[in-house]
């Protein structure tokens, strides 16, 4: 018996279905598509099965637009969009209270507005050395060396794929080592409003850690501060990346080796 | 009849961080699998090193007489490499799905230290269910 | 005079694919270490002066072998890592992949070595002439290897059938060195082919240069083992034919090559040459 | 023949109800924010049974403004009042805003008239979490025990609550029991209601 995919089983989610021969009637049809990999055909199944109507259309598409389609289809680097679709996601309070009893905690065991900052900075390296992975792997990007290039996908994909929020990049200097990242929405300050004891404190703090952790991770080392912060007053949230030095990976063996 | 026999992972300075025997005679002890996992990482290495042109991430497909060896690094420089059956499908997939049972059961674990060795129930529970499917998957072909 | 028991060499290899890499490269080592032969056609990448590039790469071939040895998964008694090789012992690769280059290597009974590349065409023109690349000489003395001489290479079943697989079915012509060696060495030992990722299975391809190169080789008494090829003719045939191919031939029908005495050889080489000249 | 599925838990995108403009993130990020608050917190203890307290006291603040939420937004500010009223509320309303979905199981204490159990075969906030074994039974749920606890004392129902794995035969991994001991006045009153309805 075949088995089933996983995801044709939830878009179909006709219980008497039986997908795993639906499935095989698929893929007869596709082996009528010259030049399409048995992998082909694979990542041609998951991507359709997550697009109910790309998979009625696929039996009535003349056979070289589904050559077209799916051999073509470059499995590029995937939109935030997309991924943020296709990932398991909780609500929001919980993210934010989480958070806020984060700061809580720091408050009280650090006292100082300036070594939170600093705390919430590392705890925000931490998590951006482990997250960098997941985003690697689930947005498909398969080149990390152009900082521009980079600072934009981690902008867009990135902010999307985790926080579901959109981020835009902008005022880049000349010669490309310094950008700004500005966020239309930010889960993280919902229901808060900094009482005057935290003067100086930067709430999202952590937002910068994460994106300097993620960059050390693909050899950029990266200076992450915080423009504007409307918990501060001003009127969005604006982070500027610096890039200081790009780390290459130094071929390990010395030629006496 | 195992068409998958071993699975390596390391991390970035080549140091093993995790090695599962699925059915090749005679299990390497664990200094062995350790020698064979920094081994790689050099041997990795130096094919890059060797690349006629720019752009070259190292060698992903090993075909030795009796075996293949498939290997994915990550942007971040981890490696997965899986031993099969020369001739095994679908293993390049298979590495992507151990990369991200990676991200989810060994580095949002808060007790995984990073770089160290994978002690993560989780991760193995999963891993085994991965490779198992994947298995009926070349089974059922 | 047969080799490797009688295996003839199949008879017409299919066409080559479309995509034309031009550029690709290829070692000769002798058991040794020694780098008797490098070529290279339009290589854009020198990381490393020749003489490391050579070491490097004998390196590679070292230890790739003893790691396949000691991870073959069907034998229990592994032996241990960085121990020598008899050639044709144990279990051994005989091609690895990147994503910019493929690199078949082919290891005679006597242990040496060649290596033939190919870069991936990555999109951006190459300059078609190639340059004759004169040989570097790079000279690694300090690894012995234990070989076992070519009359009593009585090479195990096993081993023979990995080496010499039926003709892939993409098996690119163009890297087929075409020889006439006339003052080459004793037995080279290592052949590495180094072609494109997608390129098929090359070793038809390296069994047939290993024919030519040891059918003159064995049959030439005037050089002196273990000094570099200064073969001219040698030379200017592999550049003549790499940039003949690299333009013009989409195909290359090559009669079946019988085992007949080197005249035959020869004569057939440059009969199935000339037609497609014209 | 056509490859295998995905190996990953793939929430099913066609029944998870579009929420009303409701915010969403990715589990990853709950989850490696948890993380590292277990990992921040870890610095601070030097054994589990702190560990696990401060975790709950962060899980408690959590609990507060959740029940703030809560009454704000569906009850039109009318307090809960009764015993069971309160446990369903947690074991629903609160756990599907926090955890997307309803409780698996509350069940009423077999040996202690005060004790009260909500269980969860996968506790989201265990959902990546590998216990090491010289780390015996402690449990990140305290976090969660910490929320129920914070919503319980908001909503004027005292208790201690602890989070505790629950072997399941036939499955690989245990389940969370989240216990509720409700403290001595809550019972009092809760038996006077029932006595003055018997």
């Amino acid at each position: 018996m075949v088995p089933k995919i996983d995801k044709l089983v939830n878009v179909l989610s006709t219980a008497d279905k039986d997908v795993a021969n639906f499935q095989v009637k698929l893929y007869d049809e596709m082996t009528t598509i010259e030049g399409l990999t048995e992998d082909g055909m694979y990542d041609a199944t998951t991507m359709m099965a997550t697009k109910l109507d790309l998979i009625r259309e696929f039996f009535t598409m003349p056979n070289h637009h589904r050559k077209r389609d799916l051999i073509m289809a470059p499995v590029g680097p995937r939109s935030g969009d997309a991924i943020f679709a296709n990932v398991e996601r909780v609500n929001a309070e919980l993210f934010t209270l989480t958070y806020g009893a984060t700061v809580r905690q720091l408050l009280t065991d650090l006292e100082e507005v300036e070594e939170v900052n600093k705390q919430l900075d590392q705890m925000g390296y931490n998590i951006g050395i482990r997250l960098i992975d997941e985003f690697l792997a689930k947005s498909n990007v398969t080149r990390c060396v152009d900082f521009r290039e980079t600072a934009e996908v981690i902008a867009k994909v990135g902010f999307k794929m985790f926080l579901g929020v959109t981020a835009t990049v902008s005022n880049w200097d000349a010669d490309g080592t310094c950008c700004s990242i500005i966020l239309e929405d930010n889960p993280l300050v919902d229901f808060v409003e900094l009482p005057d004891t935290c003067r100086g404190l930067y709430y999202c703090n952590i937002l910068s850690g994460v994106i300097r952790g993620a960059l050390e991770m693909v050899s950029m080392k990266t200076e992450v501060t915080w423009i504007r912060d409307v918990l501060r007053g001003d009127d969005a949230y604006e982070l500027q990346v610096k890039l200081l030095k790009q780390v290459p990976e130094e071929y390990p063996y010395k030629d006496d080796e | 009849m195992a068409a998958i026999y071993s699975l390596y992972i390391i991390n970035k300075s080549g140091g093993l961080i995790f090695y599962k025997d699925y059915g090749s005679a005679g299990r390497m002890d664990t200094n062995d699998s350790l020698r064979v996992a920094s081994l790689w990482h050099s041997m990795h290495a130096i094919s890059q090193q060797l690349s006629p042109t720019t752009g070259c991430s190292g060698i992903e497909l090993l075909e030795a007489d009796t075996f293949d060896l498939h290997c994915f690094q990550s942007l971040t420089g981890t490696k997965f490499f899986v031993v099969c059956e020369p001739g095994t499908q679908h293993m390049e997939s298979l590495l992507k799905v151990i990369y991200e049972l990676y991200t989810d059961y060994v580095l949002k674990n808060p007790f995984y230290e990073m770089e160290m060795p994978i002690r993560c129930e989780l991760f193995d529970i999963n891993l085994s269910q991965a490779v198992q499917k994947d298995r009926v998957a070349m089974l059922g072909r | 005079m047969q080799f490797f028991g009688g295996s003839e060499i199949s008879p017409s290899p299919p066409v080559p694919t479309a995509s034309s890499n031009n550029a690709h490269m290829m070692y000769v080592f002798n058991r040794n270490g020694v780098c008797l032969l490098y070529r290279e056609w339009n290589r854009l990448l020198h990381t490393l002066n020749a003489q490391q590039d050579h070491k490097l790469m004998f390196g590679l071939l070292f230890s790739l072998k003893s790691l396949t040895a000691k991870m073959d998964p069907t034998n229990a008694e592994k032996g241990n890592l960085g121990v020598p090789q008899l050639s044709g012992q144990g279990c051994s690769f005989h091609s690895f992949r990147t994503n910019t280059y493929k690199l078949s290597f082919m290891e005679s009974p006597s242990g040496i070595k060649v290596v033939q590349w190919n870069f991936l065409d990555l999109g951006h023109a190459l300059p078609s002439t190639s340059g004759i690349v004169d040989l570097a000489y790079g000279g690694i003395t300090y690894m012995e290897m234990i070989f076992v001489s070519n009359e009593q290479a009585v090479l195990t079943q096993h081993r023979k059938e990995c080496i010499f697989v039926d003709l892939g079915s993409d098996f690119i012509l163009q890297f087929i060195v075409v020889v006439w060696l006339v003052d080459l060495i004793e037995e080279f030992d290592h052949i590495i082919l180094v072609t494109h990722p997608r390129t098929g299975d090359l070793r038809e391809s390296l069994k047939y240069i290993y024919n030519l190169y040891v059918e003159y080789v064995v049959k030439n008494p005037l050089y002196a083992p273990g000094t570099p090829i200064r073969s001219e003719l040698f030379n200017t045939s592999l550049d003549h034919l790499y940039s003949f191919l690299a333009t013009k031939v989409q195909s290359l029908q090559m009669e079946a090559c019988s085992s007949s005495s080197l005249a035959g050889i020869q004569l057939q080489l440059r009969m199935s040459c000339a037609d497609t000249f014209c | 023949m056509i490859g295998v599925g995905k190996i990953k838990q793939y929430s099913n995108v066609l029944d998870k109800p579009l929420s009303k403009g409701k915010q969403e993130v990715s589990l990853s990020a709950f989850a490696f924010l948890f993380s590292e608050l277990v990992q921040y917190n870890q610095t601070q203890v030097d054994n589990i049974a702190e560990l696990e307290r401060r975790l709950e006291d962060a899980g408690y603040a959590v609990g507060a403004r959740v029940l703030e939420l809560l009454c704000h937004r569906d009850k039109g500010n009318r307090r809960e009042t009764r015993l069971l009223g309160i446990l369903s509320f947690v074991h629903s309303t609160v756990w599907k805003v926090l955890f997307g979905k309803v409780a698996d199981s509350l069940e009423k204490g077999t040996e202690h008239e005060d004790e009260y159990m909500i269980s969860e075969k996968e506790l989201l906030v265990n959902r990546f979490i590998s216990i090491p074994k010289d780390m015996g039974t402690f449990n990140c749920g305290a976090f969660v025990a910490g929320i129920v606890r914070g919503v319980l004392d908001s909503a004027g129902f005292p208790a201690v609550v602890t989070a505790h794995f629950v072997p399941v035969e036939g499955q690989q991994r245990p389940r969370t029991t989240i216990l509720i001991k409700f403290a001595e006045e809550v019972l009092a009153s809760f038996s006077l209601i029932m006595t003055l309805f018997l």
